[in-house]
């Protein structure tokens, strides 16, 4: 578990840097067509709930798992950007040999077990993962994230249900970002305090968290973890955000009718902003630092966006059969 | 008076707009089908005319929207329920197979199921593997549901109608590919142009090879006879329409005058469509046959997100040219 | 709504006892070979609820749909004991022409839209149901049963939370008879209590009902049918209850484990017996008449067996291929 | 020595109690599989000699089962996962499909899958339409898993100890009517006989028609060949065991000698087993062709309850006996 000094603050700040720098060169990258295809999901405007709760993990042991909104997992966990970069435009050098795309990115390394793309689909893989470390008692928690809309697809009721009988060790935190695609949360739920599903299940029903304080966050799943080691099973989070790029890159007609709902979002609950505010507060001469870890986050994005770019496309018979099966 | 070119999208639309104007009872349910505009633009505009009694936004729960829709059906309403694509129907497999395919023969006729389940279908644009299917034949396998896809604007128009104003289930899928491709719509502009369920048509005919596809196939089918036709080899080209019921009478009349067949599909090549055909027409024209079938289909892999890597694995044009020579 | 004078009163009496013989006669007829086939799930121990749910009906207007342990329903419905036997047996005069089988009874007269085999299956439907009902706007409701097992399946998840969303007019009665096969319900499920699974869909929470009381049932469900009616949509009850036939007939071996909870319940919470003794208390002189009536239902299930076993068995090519599709 | 004789269901039991035994990540998770003893008793006696860890009863949550599995498998556990039949695996689709069948594929090797989910298949016991499926061929369509379904006892046994030793996930089907069917054990009792992956097997030799089938199929093509032996015809039967890998080798050589064949499933026909075998051999073995290829299969609807409808759905050796004379 991360110690909250100075040092552990910055590096918080420097990952959601990263995080917006690399989002924001995503969506770039797609309007000159540098990234390709028909999905790309950005993270930005989420940046302090991956950080604050990834922060509570012991890399390599702990595992995490979430849907295809994924670069910002990636990047906090300390993936290079390099690969991730390269996964997106489907090159070899691509953290899944291009063959994954942005909505597949993983690393075993980290446990990082994957963004997934059918809704509610990596939710019973998240039990399974925390059936393992139970099994073999290795004392590690699953954290897998779930849409808001996510929620209300069949996987989340079984496999959270599961967890509940079987107390698997899972940190379950819903990302209500207020839309499923063009539908809001209170159109697709029949009760919006998606946290109270915990009850049906008997997992412990944690509330809301403010997905935008990033010191919220670490403190609520820093609670989380706790319950989970003490052996007493699940936990579900429902912590509040919004999506500053729409769902998909390609899907823009509809947020525009959130337009000043967005402005909102950005001008008053910006992560990243309220996150500088309070290190500026706690800390009077941090400003420079602080600028210079933006300008080493642009240069490390655009270092990736090089080495991406410069890796080559697979392109061969023996790419397009490999790994099919286990030989 | 010249027919006008509608988008295959929009000729869908069309079709649906009018059947909802037609029958109180059509309604549309599926997930962003309303606020959002139709995730494909099919149901635009459909919330603002019909308002949300008929235009139903649903969570994201598929086998509620399967069924509810089978639900409905029974009750007397006539549902369209769209599947965002055809990929998430997979979680309604038991909705539409076990559900709305059966309920009309396991209580001998007591029910119908009068349900329309739409889905966007195809790959090619980099969706990656969950998201890159065309499996229709897996749905046609099993008996009591209707299952089609449209090659071009009209027939998307004709067989949508037919579909919505049958009673029986239809899984009626919509190839992405085509969605923007525009095409002449039917002369017919009485509302009424409807097309018989279960019926091949004819595209192109030709003498030394027939091609049997549907949906993009037949974009691929036609861009292949072009080339061929250089070489001097005239080709027919039979566009099935409908897995379920499958037109073995248009096929077999084919394959008896042109002795030679190639089978086009946007599918995995196993257990698939080109299998069924290649084994209807060997039991049933067998001394007809003058050279193997071949097939051309997706490459058996869950499929890349890589653009080359896709692009490889996807039929066209060039590997129906090849399979044809193979056997010419 | 049944009122509850002396007359309507017996009419349950009869129909519960009409259930019990139908059933234990099933039984006998199963070990003789004369119901053939894997399946057969009995009703035997929940009479109650079928009956007093069902009392609150408008038969015709309103609208029912269970899963495979159907037989009850169908009686208390009203169907013709004899087409219900037939279908039993898989003859021609059966209410599905002996396609269907035990699992699968209905009668589109009597708005049963069907017994179902696919566990939580039938839930969906329920709601598509209601939405004709909401759509046109009939004023009927739907009483959907679902079993403790059920509960913890994907489309009971769903096809809750949509009757949340959509308001729909569904009474969903949990029937908790403590076991899915031979798992008991606290090991299915992360929360016993399942009546509280309401809660995360935003549908009242109307608790648990004594499911053996046939006048706790008929008031519980009356008081559901109040709220539904009022526009306010579903409703989710969860009636404790017990099978006394195990799960289904050709299953047996872990019912034993079982013998004596089951005599417990035979002995104590049997719910004829019980409203039985309700009756004999309220009117010392009906002893008499309810033992005629007893009498009679054996009568009637005998008249059903012979009708059934007297009806051919479908067996030709045409009836193979009928009905598969409409033409 | 004489091998023991096993009802096909203990073979399956010893078959995974040995592997439970060889391997501590091995465990079993499912409906029933517990106390309960078993849906079919192939884990009967198991929870009390490995306890609930191991054994592990679950909800009735099909799409949990299978996900589940998925996620312990890449996490370095060997789940055993059992859908009580393969109709509710239906719900599972997305699970085994979409997931367990694409994880390796999609993220280029990083993880692996390595589960085994097993299930019962079959009908022919007035299970109605709904639990009447032998679906293997919907599933063994998509790239990524493989699919398998043995016909006797010592092959379930090889085939089950090979699938939970392989590294790829395999949906391992097991026909209700053979579980109780008794047959020879393999002679090793060495606790490794493992049968290959994707390797069929010539049940019988003959010289006159090949009968490819699998799982009950090679009980009605045994029953078939008796009879028409008796007529002096020379059946060779090949149980191909595996869907996918299908042993393509293995139908083309048995074909290229006797030049007939018909294709026994239990399935429903259309997109089917029958249909993809029938496409590969006249493809492959065009000039060995001496008549066309025929197919016995359920007959195309909905399974009804009543005995002699269903009799009559059912595939039989007599039906195969008739098939074989057609093309005689
Ligand atoms: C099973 C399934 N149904 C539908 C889709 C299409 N789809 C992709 S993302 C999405 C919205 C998901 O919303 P939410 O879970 O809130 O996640 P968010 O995008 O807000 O991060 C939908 C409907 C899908 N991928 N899978
Ligand atoms: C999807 C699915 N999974 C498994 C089964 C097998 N099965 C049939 S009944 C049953 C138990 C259901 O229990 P419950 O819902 O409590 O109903 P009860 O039998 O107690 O009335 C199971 C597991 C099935 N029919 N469908
Ligand atoms: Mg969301
Ligand atoms: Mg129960």
């Amino acid at each position: 578990m991360a110690r909250l000094n100075r040092e552990t603050l910055v590096d918080w700040y420097r990952q959601m840097v990263l995080t917006r720098e690399f989002e924001e060169t995503c969506y770039q990258l797609y309007t000159e067509k540098r990234i390709t295809g028909v999905y790309l999901h950005l993270y930005s405007g989420q940046e302090a709930l991956g950080t604050g709760a990834i922060a509570n993990m012991e890399i390599g042991k702990d595992h995490i798992i979430t849907a295809y909104r994924d670069h910002g997992i990636a990047l906090c966990l300390g993936m290079d950007p390099k690969n991730i970069m390269a996964e997106m435009m489907g090159r070899v050098d691509g953290s899944s040999g291009g063959k994954g795309g942005s909505m597949h990115l993983a690393s075993r390394k980290h446990n990082f077990w994957g963004g997934y793309a059918i809704v509610g689909g990596h939710l019973p893989l998240a039990a399974g993962i925390a059936l393992e470390a139970q099994y073999n008692e290795t004392g590690a928690f699953v954290i897998s994230f779930v849409g808001d809309g996510a929620s209300n697809n069949g996987y989340f009721h079984e496999s959270l249900n599961l967890a509940g009988v079987w107390d698997l060790p899972v940190i379950w935190i819903i990302v209500n970002n207020g839309f499923g695609m063009g539908t809001a949360t209170d159109r697709a739920a029949g009760n919006v305090n998606l946290h109270e599903r915990a009850i049906g299940y008997g997992i412990k029903d944690m509330g809301r968290v403010d997905g935008q304080d990033i010191l919220a966050v670490y403190e609520k799943v820093n609670e989380a973890a706790q319950h989970v080691w003490s052996g007493k099973g699940s936990v579900l989070i429902e912590a509040i955000t919004y999506r500053y790029r729409g769902h998909g890159v390609s899907d823009k007609q509809y947020d525009s009718a959130f337009a000043e709902e967005l402005a909102e979002w950005k001008e008053n609950k910006d992560p990243i902003v309220l996150f500088r505010r309070h290190l500026e507060d706690k800390y009077k001469d941090i400003s420079g630092e602080l600028d210079d870890i933006v300008a080493e986050q642009k240069k490390i994005v655009e270092e990736a966006v090089e080495f991406a770019e410069n890796s080559p496309f697979p392109d061969t018979e023996e790419q397009l059969y490999a790994n099919v099966y286990v030989e | 008076m010249a027919a006008r070119n509608l988008p295959m999208r929009e000729a869908l639309r069309l079709a649906l707009l009018e059947e909802m104007h037609r029958d109180e009872r059509v309604f549309v349910m599926g997930e962003e089908v309303g606020v959002w505009q139709g995730t494909h633009r099919v149901t635009r505009g459909f919330i603002e005319e019909f308002g949300e009694k008929r235009v139903r936004d649903t969570p994201i729960s598929e086998m509620v929207i399967g069924g509810a829709a089978v639900g409905a059906a029974m009750a007397g309403l006539r549902p369209v329920a769209e599947f965002m694509t055809i990929n998430f129907a997979f979680l309604a497999l038991d909705a539409l197979i076990n559900h709305a395919a059966k309920i009309h023969y396991m209580f001998d006729g007591m029910f119908t199921v009068p349900a329309v389940f739409r889905a966007a279908t195809g790959w090619g644009d980099q969706a990656t593997a969950t998201h890159s299917h065309m499996p229709e034949p897996i749905f046609a396998h099993f008996p009591g549901m209707y299952v089609c896809s449209p090659s071009n604007s009209a027939d998307a128009y004709g067989m949508l109608k037919a579909s919505i104003r049958d009673d029986n289930p239809i899984l009626f899928t919509e190839s992405i590919g085509l969605y923007s491709h525009p095409g002449p719509m039917p002369e017919d502009e009485s509302g009424d142009y409807v097309l018989p369920i279960g019926k091949g048509n004819v595209v192109q005919e030709g003498t030394d090879v027939s091609i049997f596809t549907y949906a993009r196939g037949v974009e691929w089918a036609k861009r292949a006879a072009r080339t061929l036709s250089e070489d001097g080899v005239s080709v027919e080209i039979v566009d099935l329409r409908w897995l379920r019921p499958l037109d073995t009478d248009i096929i077999f009349e084919s394959f008896r005058k042109t002795n030679r067949a190639v089978i086009v599909e946007e599918s995995l090549p196993m257990y698939s469509f080109g299998s069924e055909l290649a084994a209807q027409i060997q039991e049933h024209c067998f001394d007809y046959m003058d050279a193997p079938i071949k097939r051309v289909s997706a490459a058996d892999v869950p499929l890349p997100y890589s653009k080359y890597l896709e692009l490889m694995a996807l039929p066209d044009a060039d590997k129906v040219v090849a399979a044809v020579k193979e056997i010419i």
